[in-house]
């Protein structure tokens, strides 16, 4: 059972100066489980990924992933280790064009010669081509550079980025924020594929309807700690309950000391 | 006893063995420490040094001018500490207002770049070119006291009658730079002029030339080619026969000629206040001579 | 303390945690190089227990203090220090300014043609510029005609940085060239001496430490500038974010102007300290001034990404540079390894900035 | 009723190169209403917004503003001339706090005296706390600097920094794609404040339920062109009609050229 | 074009307007030099009717060309077209170095002295630095010397840059000031002269040509490695957006340590070809040689901030330093004039290219 969970967090704390953004989070992934995060605007959510995947060093507490204490220096070893991540604040090379983003930091190559080795960029373009029609979005020229894509267009290419490569977890912060109707729906399509193909996913969403659609739970952050940890699927429970608890109106009993 | 040395800069040729020569001649005596700065050619940071040395209480100062203006405020700031100052190798322009405990042992200017010019002249009147030669004249960096002066003593020897057979083609600057002189003269034979003399305001330039009109093929038995200092590269270029004139100065011997005036200030003894050591024309007729003097 | 938490239900907040001022840091950088120095003279035998900043044989003045060092320590960065300031405030609107060294050579030769005396010591002045009429000014003339200078230059500089749009290193590397070759065109390359009394006292005056008034006077005057008017707000807001500056309404462009060309004026009043203190003026004056001008600054904590710093900072990193040089004489470290241990120390300062605010940052 | 406009644009048009990103947009604005525009990513809506505001020069056409014939050489003429925006890049400042931010451009001074007037840190102070709590968000620490803020508390910031003057007219690009559930609900409020008391607002957003609560009237941007002017006060248009809009699937007759 | 239009419904693109490669603009800001020179040769009086470019009095050898103006127009930029390589994938990645021209003097000094020959004309070397045994070394050793000189210092720098985290501004001026150092030190300031004849062959070889074919020989090979390699793609990564390169996995310390050693590397190959050629090493080799790199760099449209520009446009930039230089030579331009009109021309390319791209931008 143990060997059943692929993240675990135990008392995760981090602290900026004197802003107490995360306190004490316990928080635990299933593999192949689906669960979003909610919470108020400086709840701690974009904080408590920044702990895990190694953005920055967190004050205390352990993270425990695929079984094993890991530390990771920086987000490089998270993604080594299975995690992909789509960061809140997106992580693409302004100056650079779509495929180059899509495979920074893995590059496909012709000729392997350590950092000296030749770019494949005709293998890159067309793999982009695939990456981007499952997103959903339009680009009119995906050699144009990064800075002259508008907001949405920017966040699908980050989404692609993360959807074209398997990982053992996928880590969403706020995915569909900028996202259009259309384009919106078919990121919800890449999430139901892989919630089928059995991939964990942890969703930051603050559209109620989309979380209640696409996870199994759902944990509410209140003020830099976990306040509810709420299972969708197996219980009755109201969009109006998760705002209850979101506000601060409920508290679930195993949390009361975040109230 | 303590005496602070402030050059006027470290990385060059003849002023290296004029600081070797006070730093040997220390070494060699008992109870004599010598502190050398480097002033890196700024005015102002000599003077800072002169304000630090007192502040360590050095006993006396030895000063090789960045520039021979700026004298008047470092002979106060040392009169005001009421330490000894001894001026080296260039000639301060206060020179005749020094107080008692101040002296200077220099050389004076002007003769190095008129001792240069007048020979190249000559050589180029016994070449048979006295009815009209052509020059170019290579300067050192701009703001350098030592590349005006030089300059204008070119321009003052092809003044006189007997050298205004010469003409000057075109001057300009390659900031004592050999690197810098053999591009210029490059550029100069780029225009396809004819000349018969390089004047350059320093061995290192007038070496740089040489360099590029040999790789352009010309003969340098027809070129006269002059430059100041006689240092071991240019007495070498001489003994191969591609220089011509140089001129050297006694750095050995002004060194220590003015350790000797600061150490006897600072112990309250009489010195001549102004010490002359001439410039010496340097020829391939007495370059022998001078090949262990620098 | 209601002011500094908002809302219901925020963050807590431990308002008791403030942040640590990064001047903090240089001050300490500061005196631990103090210290080192002192550990020095009393551990090196050749030292015979000498120390930096006090004198024990009290044959030479009053105090504990060894007086002459102390004014020299300060006295050889003030003109630097003036400099300083200008470039605080450019670095802080995000960019950079490498024309003060040549505008300090520019300036001190035009001004000190104008502030030339007729007479030295009976005769003709030797380095005479301009002919009799122009000798003998009242003082008054050259340090206009410095400000002048200085606020032309600085306002080319500006007028390039604003409104053509080229990076400011290349507009003021371009100044940097063309300033020192009108210093060197403007004499001949001769320098010019022998100033009259009233302007030698500008350098000179209050038994010398009139240059240390002018600058710390400055750095307060900025000091005050930068935290507390519009102007501070605006500089701090550009190099910021120039495109959010630009939309919050901002006029980008002339502030810009502005900051450059206060950088000029601050180059012209230093080389009206210069030339005075020295008595002199040379083409060659202020070379790579700017250079340990912005290191200064960067050892003040001011960030070259702009947005950040402050001038208390740079005048802490301007004394750091002054206790080292006044520290290396002291010592009598040997010519040679000056500048090398300046390298390494210029380096070690900002690496230690950079990693106390790292701790600091890690810290809970 | 021509004194009834405040905003028109005829045939505005915006190229990037080879990308035409806006082409003969015609559209007006009527004081006091509050329209939407929503459309794909990349449809041109964030550079419709851009052309009027001043942040770029128009390829062509035409903006009359308050019945003048404009040209904004950069935002502040725009907002000099009562126009505030909240843009999509939001426009904060990083390294200042939030009250520097709110009143960047328009420090309130104690003592005037051109660029050297000095600053009133006090009053700035005071007004932003009562400007942030109409937001509803939560900010631990007012003097902390922009760049430690969560995406919503930036968001809200750049939105109470438009809501705090008053303007002839006000453009909202996406304000709420990053906010909470209560935040969003403050600042929907803020927007029915605005309508209460006349001004008229161009909101862009991809959230259908907001935009139909909140605007008179939804005009439907799609590859660069206006495709749909939907008046959802007085006719019977339902979010299925905007989505058939948006995706192509419908066409108003009008805009045929669109298609 | 299917490559390069995406999805249904995208917005129209015209694949026809391709954007103008900014190498173009440097292109044309050098023709136009070069023919604004050969006009004022055929308007200004004393020019006689010359040109710049062309012989026609055809008596020196057989082309219409002035081929000595040709080589020594790219010849006397290759030295210093080498470091530029350098510091464009510096700039490119985000960063500046301010040491090249420090590293060239100390390069220079410690290569110089494992160079030395025993004879000059017959004597002992009388600059010889070592004893007999370690003089008419074969010519590999000092060129193998020059590249460890090189390699380390760079190293340092990344070092310093990468794990620290300090701006490179200041890790490379602290390496600036700390290499002038020990390039003094190395032989107390003497300078080192009389290498053996293979070492003369480096900078003079193919009858003068090789500083040049050196150049452009790395100029396509590092083309090549920033266009086409990882190691260039990342280069261009981290200077766009260092955290979005951190973030995606890049390994930005290292790769950071390996741009400024590479940086390195070649200014120690550039001090090689300098000695070399010039048959001496000095101490003062070198000063402001990153300035004028940093400026061809600029010019060439590589942008300070960091993920943009060219190795096509550092060399462009290389050639009009270089064709000014000459062309200053051949009008004669006074030379109190030239830094003056160096540092307008340096300003006007730039804003030349800068409004090029703007009015580019702009067009419909
Ligand atoms: N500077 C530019 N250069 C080239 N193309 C650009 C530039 N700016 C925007 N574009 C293109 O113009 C199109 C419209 O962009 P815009 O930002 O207006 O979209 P939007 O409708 O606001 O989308 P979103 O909902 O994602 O914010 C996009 O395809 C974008 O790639
Ligand atoms: N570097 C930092 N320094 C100081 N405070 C910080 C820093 N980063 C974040 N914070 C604070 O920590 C709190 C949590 O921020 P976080 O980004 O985790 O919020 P969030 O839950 O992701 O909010 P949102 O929904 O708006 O993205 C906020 O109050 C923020 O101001
Ligand atoms: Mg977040
Ligand atoms: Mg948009």
């Amino acid at each position: 059972m143990t060997n059943d969970i692929i993240l675990e967090t135990r008392n995760l704390t981090k602290h900026y100066g004197g802003v107490h953004a995360l306190q004490g989070a316990n928080f635990t992934l299933r593999k192949g489980e689906h669960v979003a995060i909610m919470g108020d605007n400086g709840a701690g959510k974009s904080t408590f990924v920044r702990q895990i995947t190694g953005v920055e060093q967190r004050t205390r507490g352990d993270v425990i992933f695929d079984g094993k204490p890991v530390f990771f220096e920086n987000p490089m070893d998270a993604r080594n280790a299975g995690i992909e991540t789509v960061f809140q604040t997106l992580a693409l090379a302004d100056q650079l064009d779509v495929p180059d983003n899509l495979f920074l930091g893995r590059e496909l190559v012709k000729f392997k010669f350590g950092p000296f080795s030749i770019l494949d960029y005709k293998a890159m373009r067309e793999r982009t081509m695939g990456a981007l029609e499952k997103t959903g979005v339009k680009i009119p020229n995906i050699r144009g550079t990064i800075e002259r894509m508008s907001g949405g267009q920017r966040q699908c290419v980050a989404i692609a980025r993360t959807a074209t490569f398997h990982s053992k977890l996928t880590i969403m912060d706020e995915p569909t924020a900028a996202l259009g109707v259309q384009e919106t729906a078919q990121v919800e399509n890449i999430i139901r594929t892989l919630k089928e193909a059995g991939e964990p996913l942890i969703l930051i969403s603050h559209n109620m309807r989309q979380v209640m659609d696409l996870c199994d739970r759902i944990v509410v952050f209140r003020r830099g700690r976990i306040c509810a940890n709420l299972d969708i699927k197996n219980n009755d429970i109201t969009g109006e309950d998760v705002v209850a608890y979101i506000t601060g109106a409920k508290t679930q009993p195993e949390y009361a000391d975040a109230a | 006893e303590t005496i602070g040395v402030s050059m006027a800069l470290f990385d060059d040729n003849f002023l290296t063995v004029l600081r070797n020569g006070i730093q040997e001649l220390a070494d060699g005596m008992e109870g004599v420490d010598v502190q050398i700065e480097d002033a890196q050619n700024d005015v102002a940071k000599q003077l800072d040094q002169i304000n630090n040395f007192a502040a360590s209480g050095v006993d006396a100062i030895i000063v090789n001018p960045v520039d021979t203006s700026a004298t008047e405020a470092m002979t106060k700031a040392a009169a005001d500490a009421g330490v000894p100052l001894v001026y080296v190798n260039r000639q301060p322009i206060n020179v005749d207002t020094l107080p008692d405990n101040q002296a200077f042992v220099a050389s004076n200017e002007i003769e190095s770049g008129t001792l240069e010019t007048f020979e190249v002249c000559k050589m180029l009147r016994a070449m048979g070119k006295g009815g009209g030669a052509k020059a170019y004249v290579m300067m050192g960096e701009l703001s350098n006291q030592a590349a005006v002066q030089r300059t204008k003593d070119v321009e003052d020897i092809l003044g006189i009658d007997m050298c205004n057979f010469i003409t000057v083609v075109d001057q300009q600057t390659a900031n004592w730079s050999r690197d810098e002189a053999q591009d210029l003269m490059t550029n100069w034979l780029s225009t396809g002029e004819e000349f018969d003399a390089v004047i350059a305001n320093n061995d290192e330039m007038a070496i740089g030339a040489i360099q590029a009109m040999k790789a352009q093929g010309l003969d340098m038995a027809e070129i006269v080619v002059g430059g100041v200092d006689a240092t071991q590269d240019a007495l070498a270029a001489m003994q191969a026969g591609d220089l011509d004139v140089t001129v050297f100065q006694n750095a050995a011997g002004q060194g220590g000629g003015a350790l000797d005036a600061a150490l006897r200030l600072s112990r309250g003894e009489d010195v001549d206040q102004k010490v002359y050591i001439p410039f010496e024309l340097v020829t391939p007729a007495n370059v022998d001579e001078y090949t262990s003097k620098n | 303390m209601s002011e500094t938490s908002h809302g219901i239900g925020g963050l807590s907040f431990d308002a008791k945690k403030r942040a640590w001022p990064n001047e903090m840091n240089v001050f300490i950088a500061l005196i631990a190089i103090i210290v080192i120095f002192e550990i020095l003279g009393q551990v090196l035998p050749y030292m015979k227990g000498q120390s930096l900043l006090f004198d024990f044989n009290t044959n030479r003045d009053g105090t504990i203090l060894n007086m002459v060092r102390l004014k020299i320590i300060i006295l050889q960065v003030s003109i630097i220090g003036i400099i300083a300031i200008g470039s605080t405030q450019v670095i802080i609107s995000g960019g950079i300014d490498l024309s003060p060294g040549s505008i300090v050579g520019l300036t001190a030769m035009v001004a000190m043609s104008f502030a030339q005396t007729a007479l030295v010591n009976g005769n003709p002045n030797p380095k005479a510029i301009f002919g009799e009429a122009w000798m003998d000014l009242p003082v008054i003339v050259p340090i206009v005609v410095a400000i002048a200078v200085g606020t032309f230059a600085g306002l080319v500089n500006g007028l390039l940085v604003a409104y053509t749009r080229i990076p400011p290193f290349i507009a003021t590397l371009g100044m940097m060239v063309a300033a020192r070759g009108a210093a060197k065109w403007w004499s001949k390359g001769q320098p010019i001496s022998f100033p009259t009394e009233p302007f030698g006292a500008i350098g000179n005056g209050m038994s010398g430490w009139s240059p240390v008034v002018i600058f710390i006077g400055l750095a307060i005057l900025f000091h005050f500038i930068l935290k507390y008017t519009v102007y501070g707000k605006h500089t701090y807001a550009i190099g910021s974010n120039e495109d959010a500056a630009r939309m919050s309404g901002i006029k980008v462009d002339r502030h810009k102007v502005l900051v450059y060309t206060i950088a000029g004026i601050l180059a012209g009043l230093s080389a009206l300290v210069l030339a005075s203190k020295n008595l002199t003026a040379q083409a060659g004056m202020g070379v790579m001034y700017e250079l340990d001008a912005i290191a200064m600054t960067v050892i003040g904590g001011v960030s070259l990404a702009g947005g950040r710093g402050s001038i208390v900072g740079t005048v802490l990193g301007a004394l750091i540079f002054g206790v080292i040089i006044s520290g290396f004489t002291y010592l009598r470290l040997d010519a040679y390894y000056q500048e090398m241990v300046k390298g390494i120390i210029i380096v070690a300062a900002v690496v230690l900035d950079q990693w106390r605010r790292q701790r600091a940052a890690a810290r809970a």
